[in-house]
């Protein structure tokens, strides 16, 4: 995945998610890794008048209660850690992406 | 099988780089800058036409919207996220 | 004053890179200088009429390009063939730039102090 | 133990994804699954020989491509006519992948449990 | 300018940069934005095996006192304020890209 | 002029865009994955005989290294990043 902003991988998987479970999916798990770890960022501060990603994927985490993880080695690599990381969000290894594999019915990507 | 394309056809090859896969009969769905390759009257509408006929093309709403695109060639399907959804549920996904 | 060209050159929305370009011609003409904008490939997409961002809340900078001569930016070119490739016409842009031949765009780009391909 | 597999399709070090992608591989051999690996597209260049990293440090993945069959990862495809759009040949490589062709890939796909494609 | 680790325009532009400097040129500015930004962030922390983008730049910066300017709005939007920025990186507004075209004999964008 | 290009030529039309705005007798450096324009016996490697007769081509050593790229055709000049930089003194440099 790309990076929100930078890219409209981001608001393409928020859209997406929501959708899913608009129609009653049950989203097992959403993992963010490469650039899109930057989802997960609490000092994100978009201009006013646009859309504040961040804050739209805590929302739909706490509301359907998902589990968002977001991988330590992608993370630490841009400088993501405990500190910055918004409510919604937690770390975790990518081996939580190969068990996701494992057990979903369904995987969807969204790459840049 | 579902194949997701969203980049533009003008300057990524990853729509021709699906095709080369995807066997005949499979859904393509157009989203983000993929969007583009479904607009009438541009220079690779001969080739989409001929797609069209092989497979099983959609292109997603919303990203049309945002994009101010708002006529798509004939055989090709308009979904939105909900639809995009449906397609998931009924296919594998392959993201280009 | 110093000659500066921003060129866009990728669809919208998909990067952020149009977004950032406009950004760049607002500043620009900020600083009064002499400004140049250009049209090509799929750049000539980030100039469509009917943009609707209402289903995905992705701001829509349309209203922007419409404002570009009120502040006074007023060389705005476009790439023919870029066009004609889309199946785009002036009729479908939001603002009606200069048409040209993609020969006179590295001539543009040479008059140029420095420039920026978006 | 589920199927799953990694398909590389993209130049290496221009992005990050033939390594993230290696990273995945890697991961899913310590989960003891039944692992397939695909090289088609432009990541057929992600096992060339030769690389050599000393005049840039960006961390070279060669020798961890080399090592899958030591992870017990031996089912290991290349596309042939992605090998012959870019001049390279089976000796070009790190490692020996099992040569398919273009119409085995969406089979290959569908037998998987899930698959990622890098 | 794309973010670091994912894209290879990071390394690009810090390998030129020092070439040049080798070379004796005089660098007026380097100037971040888009993904770009994402250089500043000091807490990036890469694996011990690979370089660490940041801290090349940071030593770069200070060695030999160049003026490293990360755009302000495209900071906030992906959570770089000064609680993160790192040594030798300031933040400044997208003006400072306007005067160093105005003033630059050559510039060079690293892109995706 | 210097022209940028950091595309995979197979994957990206950005070095066929280029070309397309290109003056005949500028310059053009392959660097990241442009550089695999350069290797010989490729599907591009007729175009790409046919643009050296029309531009200078160079193509960076230290990203040839990087991807295991030792043999570039004929007509191709190799350049490591100080060679970069002076082509960057000689011209102004649009990056696609």
């Amino acid at each position: 995945m790309e990076g929100p902003y930078q890219h409209e991988a981001s608001d393409s998987a928020y859209q997406f998610t929501k959708a899913a479970i608009a129609k009653g999916h049950e989203i097992l798990r959403v993992f963010f890794y490469q650039d899109g770890v930057l989802n997960s960022n609490k000092l994100m501060d978009p201009q006013a008048d646009d859309r504040h990603i961040r804050k739209q994927w805590s929302a739909l985490a706490i509301e359907n209660n998902i589990d968002f993880i977001v991988c330590v080695a992608a993370a630490k690599r841009r400088g993501i850690n405990d500190t910055v990381i918004a409510e919604g969000f937690k770390i975790g290894g990518l081996g939580m992406l190969t068990e996701l594999a494992i057990e979903a019915d369904r995987l969807v990507t969204f790459r840049a | 099988m579902l194949h997701l394309v969203n980049k533009s056809p003008f300057e990524s090859m990853s729509f021709e780089d699906c095709l080369k896969y995807a066997a005949k009969g499979s859904s393509i769905l157009l989203y983000e800058d993929g969007i583009y390759g479904a607009m009438p009257g541009s220079a690779i509408a001969d080739r989409m036409a001929s797609v069209t006929s092989d497979y099983k093309v959609y292109v997603l709403k919303e990203d049309m919207m945002l994009r101010g695109v708002d006529k798509i060639m004939d055989g090709i399907t308009e979904v939105d996220y909900a639809g995009f959804v449906g397609l998931v549920e009924e296919n594998k996904t392959a993201s280009w | 004053m110093a000659k500066l060209m921003v060129v866009f050159r990728t669809a919208p929305y998909g990067g952020i890179y149009s977004f950032e370009g406009l950004e760049n011609v607002l500043i620009m003409g900020a600083y009064d200088q002499d400004v140049s904008v250009l049209f090509i490939d799929d750049g000539v997409l980030a100039i469509k009429k009917g943009m609707d961002n209402s289903s995905t809340g992705i701001k829509d900078f349309s209203p922007t390009f419409r404002a570009l001569e009120a502040y006074d930016i007023e060389k705005i070119y476009i790439d023919r063939a870029s066009m004609e490739v889309r199946g785009v016409s002036l009729e479908d842009l939001v603002i009606e730039p200069e048409v040209i031949e993609a020969d006179a765009v590295e001539k543009m780009m040479e008059e140029q102090k420095n420039f920026f391909i978006f």
